[in-house]
């Protein structure tokens, strides 16, 4: 075959659209082995029910509730931060060594491990501020732990709002803020709910970082100074402690379609605001 | 009125700025001083060059945990990375926008599946095939590579969908209009100006490699050895950490810590060179 | 009758290049200016210096005075956000924020309205007639202005910088992307505007500012060259290099 | 712009009300994961019997049992350590239950009995495949918890003598091991014996059978205690969670679900 444009386009859809199919039955092939194991256990008192011995028998309700207390907990402490952090940088200054600086950081944060803020977490939140294994605790470190992803995903959503749109605005005399509030970030939400949504999976994905800040109790937590098992937690220890495959994978498949629903859900919210706007 | 508050404004963002660099210098510092003690006290080489791991002999030896961490997440990005960035621009180039619509969505779904379900299948259904089928234990450098590079695929699609779709259609349409096919558009125009934000993703993507700890602590096997082939078990430094924090007092509780401090050195490397990375580029254009 | 404008050796740099060199020129209310040239003559950073717009961007630096109704626009304390509302701004290219037309004419309004002040409603309708808009949209005022035809959006444009109710409108190439018939519309609508307003129109053509300018300026190389009459500019201009442009020997 | 000064208003307010937001009644079991299922069990049955009581249960490992009860972060502190390490002296600790280790092997493999040196050789590396301990010809997978676990320590100080081999798998639960074996045939790992399942097979220890009968009659070598730790002066109710424990209904709970009593 002669290298030619058209055959080189024609090779590299072929090598491009393969490597997308391989990712796509990947990552198919994870959620349906999970749903098809799952989907059996899962009932209404399934999931509305409190666990009994241990989680080998009963429902997993309090994980459902520690995993969204915990999760909108994480999401309210580090969205506002994450989105300010990038509403500074790419509004309030120049490109300088103290941006530069900023941005590093975010990135270095971004690779902490998990187990690191984990063991951070349970020294400083849990043990020397005394909040005990706690939605608070928990929800602290988990905040910490995607305000990265949230800062950097927002910062490219800003830089694609058009110069133009700030441009008009400030010549009809609004402030920064104002630009910033009426203009750019409207326009930079999808972008922002992209991180805020990879915040959300982080959060409810996160196993080794809970045990250690949120604990694992199984009881519904009262107050955010309470411990809670989220659902992850709660799988893995059904899955590896051996107690229980079947409920294991319900409370996979729970999880799985949780996270479906949030995603549905922002999808759903996002294109009413992007279809009200165009 | 609105002079006033805007300053005000100005302050709040400018002190919210600092709250990442904040963390990371309050977890740096805990870190430090909780491991960097014990790597003066028991020496720099032992701790980092010697292969013996034996906590209850007072034997503190890192080196195959870190050969290990490198070759794990080497093997992670050779498989996300490619994989992730060429689904990125097979949907946002190759494939009718609304399907794109729909995709992206499911695989940043896939980003919300927790990691010790990846862990789980690794060893269900991934380990089991390695060993029949390859040899070895099946628990292996092998296999934490491949479950790594799936757990790291929706983070790299997502963030570099993202960052193509924000070029201007107009370069796109001004390549088209000068006789280049898409392919060549693709590989002259969009991916160069796509490039910080597929950068951030991979950056992004490999911090979470290197830092993940159940799943590789699931599927890689733990064995502490440095690894001679990619069907042994290896163990990495998150692993370390997180396989003996719960038991680990005195020595051995610090020994963890120091381990989180090289992690630390590890990723700080890697962020600098990526940055560094960047930066060359960004200048040679 | 006192200068709306007045500027005096007022100059303009991006780092160390200048733009704009020692311009002096005095701008009367209610009429029109013209400002011509060719491209990368200065005009549009002449036109930006006007509501510090370019202070926008890093890297300009300007030096010298204008003067505002008497007041140093550049002084230390004027306020840049106060003095845009006085001096509105149409660019070249028609740029609607992606919200319904309602709203983006009540976009300027709103901001100075502050907390519990009312903006008046009524200004949509009549910034909107003023711009020779409002038959053609007011059925659909909540529709998104996105949809509308370029001519359309840039006459939205132009309203939504009237519904601010500036002294000064300033219109960068306005018409440069539209048919004729839109741009018969603006121009018409910006004759009507002169009795209200101090107008400063940009355009890189010269026949339209024949057309509408009261006077008119020549800028060159970041120079105002001559500035006078309309008339006189087209018929006797005191430079050769007026004239050369003016007939089109280059540009 | 007010939504988000409410926001950080809120997390601020969260940060300084946390220190005085802890319920006074409530008791906090954590560290040894051995225990861990158990203690949840007895305080199920201990709540239900005094509605007024709140017990939580957390994880972390015997470490964090021993830190968590000098620290406060937790009244009982629970290990599965042979030898308890220095910090802990200061520590009151009382043993609840012992816990018998049993040596796993894939159901697939043929071997019945080893003996303590057999066992040595296999975790040493010596011995490497199952046909020098008279099985088939399989290559042995040494399988193993990490350092410092209770159960690592209390079966490497009754075995004595072992150098654990580098290419062994390090497990980090009982759950995992017996997993990994059963997954395995030419597995070899250990495990508490209240988790033995139709799945992995236990081998005789020098010919004796790893069965409550024996760990009682203290024929069988492989036994470690499990301590729970409290401060020196243990407030009322604590005292009563432990006493409730030791009581003979606490007893019955921990004999039933697989550990052996205390006496």
């Amino acid at each position: 075959m002669k290298l030619d444009p058209k055959n080189t386009q024609r090779a590299a859809v072929a090598v491009l659209g393969s490597a997308t199919l391989l990712t796509l039955t990947a990552l198919i092939f994870i959620i349906v082995f999970v749903l098809e194991k799952g989907l059996p256990v899962l009932n209404w008192s399934f999931l509305t029910g409190a666990p009994q011995d241990m989680g080998r028998a009963g429902g997993i309700f309090p994980a459902i509730a520690g995993s969204v207390a915990l999760t909108v907990l994480a999401v309210l402490l580090a969205a506002p931060l994450g989105v300010g952090t990038a509403v500074y940088l790419t509004e309030y200054t120049r490109e300088s060594r103290l941006t530069a600086i900023i941005r590093f950081g975010a990135d270095c944060l971004a690779g902490i491990p998990s187990i690191i803020f984990g063991l951070f977490g349970f020294i400083l939140f849990v043990t020397i501020l005394k909040m005990g294994w706690s939605l608070l605790a928990g929800g602290l470190t988990l905040a910490l732990m995607i305000l990265p992803t949230i800062i950097r995903t927002t910062e490219e959503a800003i830089k694609a709002v058009p110069l133009s749109y700030r441009e008009v605005s400030y010549s009809l005399g609004a402030t920064r803020w104002q630009t910033v509030y009426k203009v750019i970030l409207p326009n930079a939400l999808p972008g922002i709910l992209t991180g805020v949504m990879l915040g959300v999976g982080r959060s409810l994905g996160e196993t080794a970082a809970v045990i250690f800040t949120a604990g694992s109790s199984l009881r519904m937590p009262a107050s955010i100074f309470d411990s809670v098992r989220t659902m992850a937690v709660h799988f893995y220890l059904l899955a590896r402690e051996g107690i229980s495959a079947e409920n294991a994978y319900g409370t996979a498949a729970a999880l799985i379609i949780a996270v479906l629903s949030v995603n549905l859900l922002a999808y759903w919210m996002m294109n009413r605001m992007v279809a009200k706007r165009t | 009125m609105p002079v006033t508050s805007e300053k005000i404004m100005q302050r709040l963002l400018l002190a919210v700025a600092f709250s990442a660099l904040s963390a990371l210098l309050l977890i740096a510092v805990f870190i430090i001083s909780q491991g960097l003690p014990f790597i003066f006290r028991y020496g720099f080489r032992e701790f980092l060059f010697s292969s013996q791991w034996n906590p209850q002999a007072g034997k503190f030896g890192i080196f195959p945990m870190v050969v290990s961490t490198l070759w794990v997440t080497l093997g992670a990005m050779a498989i996300g990375a490619p994989l992730g960035v060429a689904g990125a621009v097979f949907l946002t180039e190759f494939v009718p926008r609304t399907v794109m619509r729909i995709i992206k969505p499911s695989i940043e779904l896939l980003a919300g599946i927790p990691s010790v379900v990846y862990g789980f299948i690794g060893v269900m259904v991934l380990a089991p095939l390695i060993r029949d089928h390859l040899g070895g234990p099946g628990l292996s450098l092998l296999a934490g590579s491949i479950i790594l590079g799936i757990m790291i695929l929706p983070t790299i699609i997502s963030i570099s969908i993202d960052s193509i779709m924000a070029v201007p259609k107009s370069y796109r349409e001004g390549s088209l209009a000068l006789g280049a096919t898409v392919w060549q558009t693709v590989r002259m125009v969009t991916l160069p100006a796509a490039r910080s934000g597929i950068a951030a993703s991979i950056i992004l993507a490999m911090g979470r490699a290197v830092g993940e700890t159940m799943a590789v602590i699931m599927v890689t096997g733990n064995s502490v050895k440095i690894p001679g082939s990619a069907l042994e078990p290896v163990r990495t430094l998150t692993a370390n950490i997180a396989l003996e924090m719960g038991y680990a007092t005195g020595m051995h509780r610090q020994a963890l810590f120091a381990t989180g401090v090289v992690l630390f050195v590890v990723i700080m490397i890697l962020n600098f060179s990526a940055s560094y990375v960047m930066r060359q580029r960004k200048a040679r254009r | 009758m006192p200068d709306k404008i007045a500027l005096n050796k007022f100059s303009v740099h991006y780092g160390p290049d200048p733009l704009l060199q020692e311009i002096d020129l005095e701008i009367q209310s209610n009429q029109i200016l013209g400002v011509i040239g060719p491209s990368g003559s200065g005009k549009t950073t002449f036109l930006r210096a006007l509501n510090r717009m370019n202070e926008l961007q890093p890297g300009f630096t300007a030096s010298g005075r204008i003067m505002l109704d008497g007041e140093d626009i550049y002084g230390l304390d004027y306020d840049a956000v106060s003095l845009r509302k006085k001096v509105g701004m149409v660019f070249a290219m028609p740029v609607p924020l992606p919200m319904s037309i309602h709203e983006n004419i009540i976009y300027g309004p709103k901001l100075s309205a502050g907390r519990g002040w009312k903006y008046d409603e009524a200004v949509v309708e009549s910034s909107l007639k003023a711009a020779f808009l409002w038959d053609e949209v007011r059925d659909r005022l909540k529709t998104s202005a996105l949809r509308l035809s370029g001519g359309q959006q840039q006459r939205l444009c132009l309203a939504r910088t009237l519904a601010l109710e500036p002294e000064v409108i300033l219109l960068d190439e306005p018409c440069s992307g539209l048919d004729p018939v839109s741009t018969a519309k603006i121009e018409e609508a910006l004759t009507i505007l002169k009795e209200r307003y101090t107008v400063i129109l940009v355009t890189n053509n010269t026949k339209q500012a024949a057309r509408v300018a009261d006077r008119t300026a020549f800028f060159l190389m970041g120079k105002l060259v001559e500035e006078g009459t309309t008339q006189q500019m087209f018929t006797a201009p005191k430079d050769k290099r007026t004239s050369d442009y003016i007939t089109g020997r280059f540009g | 712009m007010k939504k988000k000064a409410l926001y950080l208003l809120f997390s601020v307010a969260l940060v300084f009300s946390a220190g005085c937001g802890k319920n006074k009644q409530s008791i906090t079991l954590a560290g040894s994961t051995a225990f861990q299922p158990f203690a949840e069990k007895l305080a199920e049955q201990y709540m239900t019997s005094n509605p007024g009581a709140t017990i939580t249960v957390q994880g972390g490992g015997s470490a964090v049992g021993i830190q968590s009860a000098l620290s406060g972060a937790a009244q009982i502190g629970m290990a599965d350590l042979v030898n308890l390490p220095p910090e802990a002296k200061d520590l009151s600790a009382t043993v609840v239950a012992r816990d018998g280790i049993a040596v796993v092997i894939n159901p697939a493999n043929k071997v019945n009995n080893l003996t303590t040196g057999q066992i040595r050789d296999i975790f040493n590396g010596k011995i490497k495949n199952w046909k020098e301990a008279g099985g088939a010809d399989k290559t042995i997978t040494v399988v193993s918890r990490e350092a410092g676990s209770g159960t690592r320590t209390s079966f490497e100080e009754i075995i004595t003598g072992i150098e654990l081999v580098g290419e062994a798998l390090i497990q980090e639960s009982n759950g995992t091991i017996r997993e990994t074996v059963a997954n395995d045939a030419g597995a070899i790992g250990y495990l508490s014996h209240g988790l033995l399942n139709e799945k992995i097979k236990a081998v005789q220890i020098d010919g004796q059978d790893c069965t409550t009968e024996c760990i009682m009659t203290q024929k069988y070598l492989l036994v470690r205690p499990i301590f729970l730790l409290t401060k020196a002066q243990p407030g009322a109710e604590v005292q009563r969670m432990i006493d409730y424990i030791l009581s003979p209904e606490g007893q019955q709970t921990i004999q039933q679900n697989g550990l052996i009593t205390a006496k």
